[in-house]
C-alpha cells in the first residue's frame, strides 16, 4: 500500500458509506444529501487519481447544479421530514434487488479486476492543458455533439415543463 | 506509485449499489439517484484506467468530463418530467394511474 | 508549492487564511454599518468600543455566543445543526485559494478559478439544507428560492469566468490577474458586469435578495435560527461579499498592477476590492428587490446572452492577437 | 391548543464563563440589542422616529434588522395591547431567545393609558410579558426612548445571568407569578353588555 493507495482507500470508502446510505435511508431527502456525500468523496477520489479538472466539475456540475436540482425536484413535490414509508418497496422486492446487484458486482468484478492487475503502477496526472488541447482538438466533435444535446434537452425541458395538456382538467 | 484494483472495486460496488437503488426504490427522483450513482461507477473506472495506464492519455479525463455532462442533461429533462407527472397524480413510478 | 512546504508553512498559511476569514467580513459588516447611516443622513453605532462604535460587530458577535440557541421541535435536526457550517466552510476553502500578490496566496492551486466557483456552488447547499430541515413554510420557499436562484446565475458566472481565462490563457487565479494588462478593462468589461451581478446574486445580496426577502418570508431559510447558528449565516453573507470583490479585484481589476506592485502589491489588491464591497452596500441601500420572474428573466436573456456575446469577443481577440 | 415550553436557558458560553470573560459579555449583550419593534398604535410612529435620522437609536446599539422574533434580543411593545392581541405579543415574545428584554414604551403599553376602563384593553403589557424598563408618555418623544434604552443598557451591564436566574426572573416579575403560555392569557368572548 502506497500513501496515494491510503488515501484512495479512505475516500473510496466514505464514498461507498455515502452511496449506500443513498439507496437505502427512509429519508427522502437524506437520500439526496448523502448522495452529496457520496459525490463530493468521489471528487477526492478523482484528485487522487490526478484527475483534477474532473474532480472540480464534479464539484461544480454534480454538487452544485445536478443535486441541487434533485434537492428542489424533492422540495417541490411531496418531502416529509422524518422517514416515510408512503413508497417503500416490500422486503421481497428489495431482496430480489440486492441479489440482482450483488450479482452484477460479481460479474462485473470476475471481468474487470484480471485486467486491473495487482502491481503498483506509476500514477499519470492529467495536465490541464494537455486536456484541453485534447478536448478543443482530438475530441471536438463529440464535444459539439454534446452541446446539441445539451440545447435538446434545455428545449425538451422547457416544452415539457410548459405543457398543461396532461394535467387534463385542472389547471395546475 | 498506485494500485488499480482498489479503485476498480470502487467503482464496482458504486454501479452495483446504484442498480440496487434503481430496482429496489419507487419515488421516481430516488430512482435517479441511483442512475447517478452508476454514472459515477463508470467515471471511476475511466478516471482509473486514465491515471494507470502506462501511455498517457488523456481520454480518462475527457469521457468523465463528457458523462458529467450528459448526467445534467438527463437530470433536467428527468426532473421535468417527474414534476409534470407529480402535477398530474404523484410520485410513484409503479402506481397506475 | 506541495512537497516543498514544510509543516510550519501549512500551519501558518492555514492561521493567516482563518484569521482574513474572521476579520475582514467584520470589517465589511461594519462598513455596511456606517455607509448606510450616512447615506441615510444618519451616524450608525457610535457607542460600543468607544471611537465611532468600532466595536459594534465584536459586541454583536459577544452577544450572539450567549444567546440560547433555539432548535425547533419538527426540524430535522441533523441537518438543521450542521447546515451553517456547509454555507460557511466552502467560503473559507475559496478564499485561501485567492491571491493577493504573485507570493501572498492561501494555496496556490492550479485551477484556481475553478475551485472558488466549485466552492460557491457548494455553499448553496448550506441554505438549502436549513430551508428544508427548519420544517418552516417560509424557510421551504426561502430554500426553494436560493436553489431556484442560484442555477440560474452559476451559468454566466461560469461563463464571465471562463472569459477571462480565456484570455490569460490559464485556470489559475494568479496567471489570471499576471497576464491582465489594463486595456482589458474595456475588452473584457461585459464579463466583469455579469461577475459582479451574478456575484451578487450567489451571496444573495439585495436586490437579489429574494430567498432572505425580510418582509415576505420572514427570513428565508435562516428565520428558525439564532445565537450563534445565525451569526455563521451572517458570517456566511459577509464572507461572500469580501470573496466577490477580492474576486472582481483579481480577475477584472488587475490585483496588484500598480506602482510600486512588488512590495505594495497585496496593498493594490485589497484597495481595488474595497470599492467593489461598497458597490455591494450601495445596491442594498438605493435598490428595491427583484422579483422571481424578473430576477429569472435577468439572468436568461441579459447576463446569458451578454456572456456568451463576450466569449465570442474574447475568443476573437484572442485568435488575432495570437 | 397548548404547548408545552421548555425552561428558557442560556447559550452554553455564557453558563460556564469565568467572571472577567462575564464583563465582556455584559458589554456585548448591553451594545448588541437587536431590536424587535411590536407596533400597536401610534407609539410606533414615534419609535420609527427614534430609528431615523435625527434620534438614531442605532448609535446606541440598537439594530433594527432582525427580520424575526428569532434573531431580536429586545421587544419593545409600543402602543395599546388589546386582549385579542395579547396571546399573539405572548406567543411572540416566547419566540425570542434567551437573554431577552421588553421595553414597555408609551402609557398604553405600561398600563393601558387613556384606554385604562376600556373593555378590551389589557391593562398594561406586564400582565402578559415580563417587561424591564417602562418609558412613560403619550405618545413619548423619540428622546425618551433614547432615556428608556441607556436605562436598560446600565441595568444589563450591571447584571450577573444564569438559566436558575433567568427561570426565577420569569416566575418573579411576571404578573401571575407563573409563566403562562398564548392560549392561557387568551380571554374569552365578552357577553353583550
Amino acid at each position: 500500500m502506497t500513501a496515494l493507495d491510503v488515501a484512495l482507500v479512505g475516500f473510496g470508502l466514505l464514498a461507498l458509506a455515502g452511496a449506500l446510505l443513498a439507496v437505502t435511508t427512509r429519508h427522502i431527502v437524506h437520500a439526496a444529501l448523502w448522495l452529496v456525500v457520496a459525490l463530493g468523496s468521489l471528487a477526492g477520489v478523482y484528485l487522487v487519481l490526478g484527475a483534477e479538472i474532473v474532480a472540480l466539475v464534479q464539484l461544480l456540475v454534480y454538487v452544485g447544479a445536478i443535486v441541487v436540482l434533485v434537492l428542489f425536484a424533492l422540495m417541490v413535490t411531496r418531502s416529509p421530514i422524518g422517514p416515510s414509508r408512503d413508497h417503500a418497496t416490500s422486503p421481497a422486492h428489495r431482496g430480489v434487488a440486492a441479489v440482482i446487484a450483488a450479482g452484477l458486482v460479481a460479474l462485473l468484478l470476475a471481468v474487470l479486476l484480471p485486467i486491473a492487475g495487482s502491481g503498483a503502477v506509476t500514477r499519470q496526472v492529467t495536465s490541464n492543458r494537455a486536456l484541453g488541447a485534447d478536448l478543443f482538438g482530438t475530441w471536438a466533435w463529440p464535444f459539439e455533439l454534446l452541446s446539441l444535446l445539451l440545447l435538446a434537452s434545455l428545449v425538451a425541458a422547457l416544452a415539457i415543463a410548459r405543457s398543461r395538456a396532461v394535467t387534463g382538467k385542472e389547471d395546475a | 506509485m498506485i494500485h488499480a484494483w482498489p479503485a476498480v472495486v470502487l467503482a464496482t460496488c458504486l454501479i452495483g449499489i446504484g442498480a440496487y437503488g434503481v430496482l429496489a426504490r419507487r419515488n421516481a427522483v430516488l430512482v435517479l439517484i441511483g442512475v447517478e450513482l452508476i454514472l459515477n461507477g463508470a467515471n471511476v473506472l475511466f478516471v482509473a484506467s486514465g491515471a494507470t495506464v502506462s501511455v498517457p492519455s488523456t481520454a480518462g479525463s475527457v469521457l468523465p468530463l463528457f458523462i458529467i455532462t450528459i448526467a445534467a442533461a438527463e437530470v433536467v429533462v428527468a426532473l421535468a418530467v417527474v414534476l409534470l407527472a407529480f402535477r398530474a397524480s404523484g410520485i410513484d413510478v409503479t402506481e397506475k394511474s | 508549492m506541495g512537497a516543498a512546504m514544510s509543516v510550519w508553512e501549512v500551519v501558518l498559511r492555514s492561521v493567516a487564511v482563518l484569521a482574513a476569514f474572521l476579520v475582514l467580513p467584520l470589517l465589511v459588516g461594519f462598513m455596511e454599518h456606517k455607509v448606510m447611516a450616512h447615506m441615510q443622513a444618519r451616524l450608525g453605532p457610535m457607542y460600543a468600543g468607544g471611537f465611532h462604535g468600532w466595536a459594534q460587530l465584536i459586541a454583536d458577535a459577544a452577544k450572539f455566543v450567549q444567546k440560547d440557541d433555539l432548535l425547533p421541535t419538527a426540524a430535522d435536526k441533523g441537518v438543521f445543526r450542521l447546515a451553517p457550517s456547509l454555507a460557511l466552510i466552502p467560503y473559507l476553502v475559496a478564499l485561501a485559494v485567492v491571491p493577493l500578490s504573485p507570493s501572498i496566496v492561501g494555496a496556490d492551486a492550479p485551477a484556481s478559478a475553478v475551485v472558488v466557483l466549485a466552492a460557491t456552488a457548494v455553499g448553496v447547499l448550506g441554505g438549502l439544507m436549513a430551508g428544508w430541515a427548519s420544517a418552516n413554510k417560509y424557510s421551504l420557499l426561502g430554500g426553494l428560492r436560493s436553489a431556484a436562484q442560484l442555477i440560474a446565475y452559476e451559468l454566466p458566472m461560469v461563463l464571465a469566468v471562463a472569459s477571462v481565462a480565456l484570455a490569460a490563457g490559464t485556470l489559475s487565479l494568479t496567471g489570471i490577474a499576471t497576464e491582465w494588462r489594463p486595456w482589458w478593462l474595456l475588452w473584457q468589461l461585459p464579463a466583469a458586469f455579469v461577475f459582479l451581478a451574478g456575484g451578487c446574486a450567489e451571496i444573495q445580496r439585495p436586490p437579489f435578495d429574494m430567498p432572505l426577502a425580510d418582509s415576505e418570508i420572514v427570513f428565508g431559510p435562516y428565520t428558525e435560527y439564532s445565537g450563534l447558528r445565525f451569526a455563521l449565516f451572517l458570517l456566511a453573507e459577509y464572507a461572500g461579499i469580501v470573496l466577490m470583490s477580492l474576486l472582481m479585484s483579481v480577475m477584472f481589476l488587475g490585483a496588484w498592477h500598480g506602482p510600486w506592485s512588488g512590495p505594495l502589491g497585496w496593498l493594490w489588491t485589497i484597495l481595488k476590492a474595497v470599492p467593489i464591497a461598497f458597490l455591494f452596500l450601495w445596491f442594498r441601500n438605493s435598490w428595491p428587490r427583484l422579483r422571481e420572474d424578473q430576477l429569472q428573466r435577468f439572468a436568461w436573456l441579459v447576463l446569458v446572452p451578454l456572456a456568451l456575446v463576450q466569449l465570442l469577443i474574447t475568443a476573437v481577440g484572442v485568435v488575432m492577437m495570437r | 391548543m397548548s404547548v408545552d415550553l421548555p425552561m428558557p436557558k442560556l447559550g452554553p458560553v455564557s453558563e460556564h464563563a469565568p467572571k472577567p470573560i462575564k464583563v465582556v459579555l455584559n458589554w456585548g449583550r448591553r451594545y448588541s440589542l437587536w431590536v424587535f419593534n411590536f407596533g400597536l398604535a401610534c407609539c410606533a410612529i414615534e419609535f420609527i422616529a427614534g430609528s431615523a435620522s435625527n434620534h438614531d437609536f442605532i448609535r446606541l446599539g440598537v439594530i433594527p434588522f432582525a427580520p424575526g422574533p428569532r434573531q431580536a434580543d429586545l421587544m419593545i411593545v409600543s402602543g395599546t395591547v388589546t386582549d385579542k392581541m395579547g396571546p399573539a405579543v405572548r406567543r411572540l415574545y416566547d419566540q425570542m431567545a434567551e437573554p431577552k428584554y421588553v421595553i414597555s414604551f408609551g402609557s398604553c403599553s405600561n398600563s393601558g393609558g387613556p384606554y385604562w376602563d376600556s373593555y378590551s384593553v389589557t391593562k398594561g403589557v406586564d400582565q402578559i410579558i415580563p417587561v424591564d424598563v417602562y418609558v412613560p408618555g403619550c405618545p413619548p418623544r423619540p428622546e425618551s426612548l433614547l432615556q428608556g434604552i441607556i436605562r436598560l443598557q446600565e441595568k444589563i451591564a450591571g447584571e450577573t445571568l444564569s438559566s436558575a436566574g433567568l427561570a426565577e426572573k420569569q416566575r418573579r416579575t411576571y404578573a401571575g407569578h407563573r409563566r403562562a403560555t398564548a392560549p392561557e392569557v387568551t380571554r374569552g368572548l365578552v357577553s353583550r353588555p
